[in-house]
């Protein structure tokens, strides 16, 4: 990745009248963590910077703009919002633009072309942690790990996000600016992770999230972190009608689990933001990889990719599948 | 509420009530007695105070006592219809049973405020906790210098305690002055936000204390035109109202800055309150 | 302003239909321990009067203000017991209905099982009840003019009372002459008077009447809208001569290359037609037609060196050229009159109808005896060998109806009557024949009818009681195997012709007329009226009616008594000018409304667009929905993430209790 | 005393009996479970990702229930008396923390009650974690506030000091397997936890801070920290000294009760009022909220910050929102 | 699985088409198990796929959801609508552990009178085989 062309078109882009700000990564505050970086002037674009730690997926930002009461006579901000986005990210955009959650002439992508993130709780794991600043970067192949002074190889498939051994589309599919090339795309890895528990039978399967959905504590931080989840209101949330209880148990939990993932059916974009932030290291991935792929091999459908595609849980085909119907 | 557990509320019946305005966020008084005799007996409130009540099944809401202690062995509660709660104690008759708990906060210094003139300055539902303290000093009226009311609502159906108004402007030992906010047919009384009619009745300071409560816009301007009028901070007096759920300090989202309305307030005087961050957010 | 829920419960009896295997005064004990349940009572009818003032009078003295009738299916009696409650000074949307007999007390035989099931459905309907909210129905404007799909005797009929009324009417039919099957006819049955003569005048009328556009040789092909304003796309097709200037002289037929090639249609194949052609001589309009696929200039792009047609044509009405046309228009009412197919007795292989020229259908002895026929009215039958007049003749009944192994069940209700008629009038062309007829039963139940047929025995036409097994041929005669079920003597009885009395048969095209106007099929594959006894021309859409056989086989009597129910049924809305819309409409919380759209996208109505509304000084978009368009199906509910679209009276909040009532309550 | 390493399985053992709950993997979560097997428990584990504060504070705890139309409502019978095993010293603090403000005016029966059922049997912390800064707000990482017997691990054994009577009573009853400490070991245990100490490297200077955060209200600090905010209750869930509740009425057919679950000041609809009115309506607020809160609220309420330096929240906000940062950046507007 | 276990059915049928088959079964007195209780709406396009979920949750166990034939929706689209929504979640249902027994769809005509009691036997056969629904039952917890 070219940093100083990154930092160059950014620093053109949030110039510009028309832009509010620009949401991209800093370093974060210790190891090789990264931040969310909102930044609003030329001079700051010198902290963006783009490294295998980008795993998070900004784009839900764009529809997390708080809508407060405006004083009498004041107007919206209707500037635009500058985003630097990756494969994923970028499909995120598109899907917004497909549910209407954007609109086109309010947001300028900045394409990032991705050679794939680090995960950092493997990173952690295998290779420690540290309170120190530490970076990682792509070193063709494979990443480097630099901290204090020493440079570390490390194997790809060491530390890989699983969102990025499946991926289908690192490149950006919508982008105002490109920063760099296009990387070659990857052949995705065989999800053995809901393969898995696909084999099981169904008794194995309840089981196996029995066990995982009464750790959940309910935080909602993968509703929220969700680019897709963007209701004002979320249904989950409401009292009148109540669709699930506040109680958090293994009851209430699962159909916590089970409504978000219905939402998500035909809109998720597999960026793996809800696993990654999940504190009860709940595998939420799998069950929205595992929606994700019936929607495609099932009904040819992959979201995310078309801006003028139909919504999928608002179009049908005369001849989807009904081979389950008595 | 039982002698461990302050979560448990008293049983209560309701002996009467009636609406007092119309339409989708109507109000409706409760007149509620309690089940058990010994609470009726022990049942104490001040001026000021609130009362958790609630339905079984629905939840609860905190909502100011709207009676004074003097008026006899009984609760009144003016309720709007808002949320849950409220839509389920909405559709309560006379008969019906509903959940109370507390008395919970602080309370107007009634005793300390012996021997001032008292203003209260209310605004629609606002009304509510303003009426034991009229009611309260109007039981002990020689023990205060004078009693005046300034009270709003944005039309004459939106009024509160409409007849208890229309009574209390017959009597020459207090002083009624009723507003509405946009001319409207039949109407006898000012037109006018209560802010600039306390402005035009331009009340003295001396020896006064002025109490408000009403929405919050309502508030600042009042605030603002008592302190032209002369008022000094601490002649002035206002009561709080921010979500609550456990009414007893520990459920954590009450607070106005360090302050915590359910146990610190609802009442503050301005003096304490223009210094607490939040407090008008 | 909310009030306490106060619910009057009503268990029906209806006679002993649930008492019998519900015990109604358990269910209504355990509604009175149900929440806001101020009254339950039981009765042994609820919809009559007295059951009705029983509701009326507790809503008065209890101040209720929900009821629950808990009885038949809400799709019997709902509007009754809407309008009861309302009567009584209710919103009539604040009842629900328990269905504990249709799919209760009449389904289960245990009484412990019907009781305890019922229980649970006054609970669910309790637990939404007391949610339910008052709606009120809105009027618009009716479009005063109607619609009739089908110029038979059925749709003639509907046309011109609705015409005569005074409204407008579009009369729509598919081929190029209005007339339908009666047209074929030859005399009609029990009276012997002449088809013709009798519906000539009225094909003539409807294509004069001042108020009837006929639209012939065209279909509809699109209706949208709702009762009152139906928005209708018909395709006018080419008919390839101008109609103004055709004079139906017929010279074209005559010059016709492919003159007398093609089989006519009218003469059930019998008689031959021209590319170029009138249906029949009587038809209406007068206009010839060239059929596209006959004709060689517009099948093959040549005809000599050009058309003759043409040629012959005086006012040059040829038009090579011309194209289907697309007609758009608002009508207030609908009426359905596509009428039936008559069996194809290909599908009783036994009887050799593919098979045997001298195995025909009783359509074709219509034509045959018909003077206007392809054989002047002479009994001309080709064996094979040659042209012969019969002199054994035999008559099938129940071809193809009451029959399990085609698939009709049904009895086509016309076939006995019409081959005694064929049988007399046989018996008066030929004299000598022997005339036989094999009946499972004879069915003479109309005015007239058995008098009828005791004339034609005694015209000596024997009716021997057996369903034939079999036809073949043994020389040049046509063997019918049979059992005179009377005698138990098995038969091989030796004919020259045998008529099939074939049965009715819902159209073949009836698929795209219930797609076009949502109707839907009853078990005999027929259209399924609203309500078999009490709403016979109504369908389940509003402003749609039936008549005719497309409803169910008939006669010519009960085809035009329904024709003239469906025109003063559909001259309701015309009349008065404006119609109710359902109140139970979709509604948007635009406070929660994402603005997404889905729903907009899943509307089938187009009744739902997104609109920009300040919300707190930010300008947002959020969905809006036409209440004139919804429908209340509700899909655009289901398909809200944030849940923010609800149809009225089957909101989430209001349908979730139900589902709790019917699962935690054991 | 000391418990040599050896005997550890047969004193999990003794303790499994009495309703033991210890650091356990579940899935790949590690978190306070009941053993029911010796070998579950972990020592390996750092510090659980949520904290044990549950166990007196549950995520969700029936207050009483009862019969719709019915006045009679029955408390829950709050559960029996266990031991947990293997509480770090912040959790323990916090513990302590929490229960000034559940006995403030109004004793909170539930959790006084389930407090006083359990023994807390901390391990002092020998390799703290990476954003553990207890020592910066009062802790250490062999704190024994809040703990009723705590052990230190010396390598071959533990050291066990009890703190409570409740404490001693467990060594009385284990003391078949401890054996008498000795000088060395009480030498060794302060080396290696002034070592231990040693190695934190995150610090918050809170001088000041308390009384000097109601002075920034309005200052951008608050915007900038809270920019990436997404608004989720990690910080606040796993934080364990955060107590904040909603109480909810949950209706099953005619059987209902009234309960409470953790809330967190973090969502939207924390202080939404019904009438759509919002004291904190945005995350800068709520952020504000949470700071002020733990260093400057509570302190003013209870003499002590809400916070005992466990870096949880640190660790696991998805998008690195720092405490110790956002403090530090205080620090800097205060001076 | 107890030897009395009767599995409680919530069914959500179309107004057009099951309902009225349903009705039809009534009307010619053809018998079923009573295990079934329906709740009416419109159209099978009204039934949110969570209505599933929220009846296991809260006592069925088993669910039907019944509309018109494909091509014969009085509202035209809605039973696509339906078979899409549906479809999707009884492989979610089936990939979080619930058993694809408790969970059917099908279509039934207003005509299809005997269709329906087959659907119901097949319906409650299956719950019945799949027995109590234990799952997430919210009885089952902390009550």
């Amino acid at each position: 990745m070219d940093l100083e062309q990154l930092r160059k078109t950014a620093a053109e882009v949030v110039a510009r009248d028309d832009v509010k700000y620009l949401i991209g990564w800093k370093k974060g505050s210790y190891g090789s963590r990264v931040a969310p970086a909102f930044v609003e002037d030329a001079a700051s674009v010198i902290e963006l910077i783009f490294s295998p730690s980008c795993t998070a997926n900004l784009a839900t930002y764009l529809t997390l703009v708080e809508k407060t009461p405006l004083p009498r006579g004041q107007e919206t901000d209707k500037r635009k919002v500058a985003l630097m986005a990756k494969g994923c990210d970028s499909r995120a955009v598109v899907q917004l633009l497909v549910e209407k959650g954007i609109h086109r002439e309010d947001v300028i992508v900045i394409g990032c072309p991705c050679p794939g993130m680090i995960d950092q709780s493997l990173l952690a794991g295998k290779y420690g942690d540290t309170e120190e600043r530490s970076e990682v970067r792509w070193n063709g192949k494979d990443f480097t790990l630099v901290r204090g002074g020493d440079e570390i190889e490390i194997p790809r498939n060491d530390v890989l996000a699983e969102k990025c051994r499946l991926c289908r589309h690192p490149n950006p599919v919508i982008s105002d600016y490109l920063i760099g090339e296009a990387v070659k795309e990857w052949d995705p890895a065989e999800d053995s992770g809901v393969g898995e528990l696909e084999a099981k039978d169904v008794d194995g399967r309840g089981d196996y999230w029995e066990g995982q959905f009464s750790r959940c504590v309910r935080c909602y931080s993968c509703r929220n972190v969700c680019p897709l989840c963007y209701c004002q209101d979320c249904i989950l949330d409401r009292l009148n009608p109540t669709w699930i209880n506040r109680a958090v148990n293994f009851s209430e939990n699962t159909a916590f689990n089970i409504s978000r993932a219905f939402h998500l059916a035909g809109r998720c974009i597999e960026c793996g933001e809800c696993e990654r932030v999940c504190p009860a290291n709940i595998p939420l991935g799998k069950i929205n990889r595992k929606m994700a792929r019936e929607v495609r091999e099932k009904y040819g459908f992959e979201p995310g990719l078309d801006p003028d595609a139909e919504p999928f849980q608002a179009s049908f085909k005369p001849d989807d599948p009904e081979d389950f119907i008595l | 509420m039982t002698a461990d557990n302050p979560y448990i509320p008293y049983f209560a019946t309701i002996e009467d009530s009636w609406f007092e305005t119309g339409g989708d966020r109507c109000i409706k008084t409760f007149k509620v007695v309690f089940d058990d005799p010994a609470v009726r007996d022990s049942w104490n409130h001040k001026p000021g105070q609130c009362a958790m009540i609630g339905v079984l099944g629905e939840g609860e809401s905190m909502i100011s006592i709207s009676c004074s202690p003097t008026e006899g062995k009984f609760l009144r509660f003016s309720v709007m219809k808002m949320g849950k709660v409220t839509q389920a104690l909405h559709k309560l008759e006379a008969g019906d049973k509903m959940t109370v708990r507390g008395p919970y906060g602080n309370s107007f210094p009634v005793d300390d405020w012996q021997g001032k003139k008292i203003l209260t300055i209310g605004g629609g539902i606002g009304q509510a906790p303003l009426r034991p303290i009229v009611e309260f000093v109007k039981s002990n009226r020689e023990k205060y210098a004078g009693l005046t009311m300034i009270y709003g609502a944005r039309s004459a159906g939106d009024l509160c305690f409409k007849g208890e108004f229309d009574q209390m402007s017959k009597r020459d030992d207090l002083s009624c002055h009723l507003t509405i906010d946009i001319e409207e047919e039949g109407w006898d009384h000012n037109v006018g936000f209560v802010p600039q009619m306390l402005l035009d009745l331009n009340p003295s300071p001396e020896n006064t204390i002025a109490v408000t409560c009403g929405p919050p816009i309502m508030i600042r301007f009042v605030l603002e035109n008592l302190k032209k009028l002369g008022f000094s901070d601490e002649q002035v007096y206002t009561t709080l109202e921010n979500r609550m759920k456990c009414g007893i300090g520990k459920c954590g989202r009450c607070n106005a800055g360090c302050m915590y309305v359910c146990k610190d307030g609802p009442v503050f005087s301005y003096s304490v309150l223009k210094d607490i961050p939040e407090a008008f957010a | 302003m909310t009030e306490k829920p106060k619910i009057g419960v009503y268990v029906c009896h209806c006679g002993i239909n649930i008492s019998a295997t519900v015990d109604v005064e358990t269910v209504a004990d355990y509604a009175l321990k149900l929440p806001n349940v101020e009254v339950a009572r039981t009765y042994s009818y609820m919809c009559s009067d007295p059951g009705q003032v029983l509701i009326k009078k507790d809503i008065k003295e209890h101040g209720l203000n929900r009821v629950i009738v808990a009885s038949c299916s809400p799709r019997m009696h709902e509007p009754t017991f809407r309008k009861a409650i309302q009567e009584a000074g209710l919103n009539p949307y604040y009842l629900e209905m328990a269905n504990i007999r249709e799919q209760c007390s009449w389904v289960h035989q245990n009484i412990d099982e019907g009781t305890a099931k019922s229980k649970k459905l006054v609970a669910a309907s309790v637990a939404k009840v007391r949610l339910l909210e008052a709606l009120e129905s809105k009027e618009v404007d009716a479009e005063p003019s109607a619609l009739v799909i089908g110029a038979g005797i059925a749709g003639i009929q509907a046309a011109l009372d609705i015409a005569d009324a005074g409204f407008k009417v579009y009369l729509v039919e598919k081929t190029p002459s209005v007339g339908g099957r009666m047209a074929q006819l030859d005399k009609t049955f029990p009276t012997l008077d002449c088809s013709a003569c009798i519906l000539t005048p009225k094909m003539v009328d409807c294509a004069s009447h001042p108020n009837i556009e006929l639209l012939s040789y065209s279909e509809v092909e699109e209706i949208g809208g709702y009762i009152g304003n139906f928005e209708v796309k018909v395709r006018k097709k080419a008919r390839y001569v101008d109609f103004d200037k055709c004079t139906g002289c017929g010279d074209c037929a005559t010059e016709c290359r492919v003159k007398d090639r093609f089989p006519s249609e009218f003469d059930q194949g019998m008689g031959k037609r021209s590319a170029i052609y009138l249906p029949f001589p009587q038809a209406v309009p007068a206009k010839y037609t060239i059929d596209p696929e006959d004709c060689l200039f517009l099948s093959k792009g040549k005809c000599g060196k050009a058309p003759k047609c043409a040629e012959a044509c005086r006012p040059g009405a040829i038009n090579f050229d011309q194209v289907d046309e697309i007609v758009e228009f608002k009508v207030g009412a609908v009426i359905v009159a596509t009428g039936f197919d008559p069996f194809d007795a290909s599908r009783k292989p036994e009887y050799g109808y593919s098979d045997y020229p001298n195995v025909i259908t009783g359509m074709e002895m219509e034509r045959l005896v018909s003077a206007s026929g392809p054989t002047g009215g002479k009994l001309k039958i080709f064996t094979g060998e040659g042209e012969i007049e019969p002199k054994e003749v035999a008559f099938i009944k129940c071809v193809g109806s009451r029959d399990e192994s085609v698939g009709n069940v049904y009895c086509s209700r016309v076939c006995c009557m019409y081959v005694a008629k064929q049988a007399h009038l046989l018996r008066d062309k030929l004299p000598d024949a022997n005339i036989r007829v094999y009946y499972m039963d004879v069915r003479a139940f109309g005015k007239g009818f058995e008098e009828f047929y005791d004339r034609v025995r005694r015209e000596n036409v024997r009716y021997i009681r057996g369903n034939p097994s079999e036809i073949f041929k043994r020389g040049d005669k046509l063997v019918v195997k049979v059992e005179d079920t009377l005698t138990a003597t098995p038969l091989e009885d030796e004919v020259d012709l045998v008529v099939l009395g074939v049965g009715l048969e819902p159209r073949d095209d009836m698929r795209q007329t219930m797609e076009l106007l949502r109707l839907s099929q009853s078990p005999d594959r027929f259209f399924l009226e609203a309500h078999p006894k009490l709403r016979p021309v109504d369908t389940a859409t509003e402003g749609v009616f039936l008549a005719g056989c497309c409803q169910g086989p008939k006669d010519i009597p009960d085809t035009v008594a329904q024709a003239k129910g469906a025109a003063s049924s559909a001259m309701i809305p015309l009349a008065r000018g404006k119609v109710m819309i359902s109140a139970q409409v979709a509604t948007v919380d635009e406070s929660t409304c994402r603005g997404c759209g889905f729903c907009v996208n899943i509307c089938p109505y187009k009744a739902i667009e997104l609109v920009t509304v300040n919300r707190y000084g930010h300008e947002i978009e959020v969905a809006r929905v036409n209440e004139a368009l919804c429908k209340g199906c509700g899909s655009c509910s289901a398909g809200c993430l944030s849940d923010s679209i609800q149809p009225k009276s089957f909101r989430d909040r209001q349908i979730l209790p139900q589902i709790a009532a019917l699962g935690v309550l054991k | 005393m000391l418990l040599n390493k050896e005997k550890w399985p047969e004193f999990v053992e003794k303790l499994i009996g009495k309703n033991l709950w210890a650091p356990k993997l579940e899935g790949e979560a590690m978190r306070f479970a009941l053993v029911a097997e010796g070998e579950e428990v972990s020592l390996e584990y750092g510090n659980t990702r949520v904290p044990p504060k549950g166990t007196a504070f549950p995520q969700t705890e029936t207050m009483y229930r009862f019969q719709l139309g019915n006045t009679d409502m029955q408390e829950p019978k709050l559960e029996e008396e266990r031991i947990l095993l293997g509480v770090r010293p912040c959790d323990a603090r916090a513990m302590a923390i929490i229960e000034k403000l559940f006995r403030w005016d109004y004793d909170d029966p539930y959790f006084l009650k389930r407090r006083e059922m359990l023994t807390l049997v901390g391990l002092a912390c020998n390799d703290p974690g990476l954003n553990c800064f207890c020592p910066s707000v009062g802790g250490a990482p062999d704190s024994a506030e809040g703990l009723d017997l705590l052990m230190y691990d010396l390598g071959d054994s533990f050291l066990m000091e009890s703190v409570t009577t409740k404490g001693e009573a467990l060594l009385a009853e284990t003391k078949e397997l401890l054996t008498d400490s000795d000088a060395d070991a009480v030498k060794t245990k302060e080396k290696l936890f002034a070592d231990a100490g040693a190695k934190i490297k995150r610090t918050v200077d809170h001088i000041g801070i308390p009384e000097g955060l109601p002075g920034l209200w309005e200052d951008p600090l608050w915007r900038r920290v809270s920019a990436s905010c997404i608004g989720c209750a990690t910080c606040t869930y796993l934080c364990p000294t955060c107590h904040c509740f909603d109480i909810q009425d949950e209706v099953e057919g005619f059987e209902a009760r009234r309960c409470r679950m953790w809330d967190s000041c973090m969502f939207e609809e924390y202080t939404l009022h019904t009438s759509g009115h919002n004291t904190r309506p945005t995350r800068r607020e709520r952020t504000r909220n949470r700071i002020n809160h733990k260093y400057s609220y509570y302190v003013d309420k209870f003499d002590v910050i809400a916070c005992v330096g466990c870096g949880r929240c640190i660790n696991l906000c998805p998008v690195n929102i720092d405490i110790v940062e956002i403090l530090r950046q205080v620090k800097e507007e205060l001076q | 699985m107890s030897e009395n276990y009767e599995p409680n059915i919530v069914a959500f049928l179309c107004n057009w088409c099951s309902y009225a088959g349903a009705d039809l079964a009534g009307t010619s007195r053809v018998q079923y198990p009573a295990n079934i209780q329906v709740i009416r709406v419109m159209c099978s396009g009204r039934v949110n796929p969570l209505y599933v979920m929220n009846a296991l949750q809260q006592g069925a166990d088993g669910v039907l959801v019944s509309g018109c034939h494909p091509g014969d929706c009085h509202y035209m689209e809605g039973n696509f609508y339906a078979r899409r929504r549906l479809g999707m979640l009884k492989d979610l249902m089936e990939f979080v552990g619930v058993d694809p027994r408790r969970f059917h769809m099908s279509w039934v005509s207003a005509s299809e009178g005997n269709k329906w009691k087959e659907v119901v036997e097949k319906t409650v056969e299956d719950a019945r085989e799949a027995g109590p629904f234990e799952g997430f039952r919210r009885r089952q917890i902390d009550w």
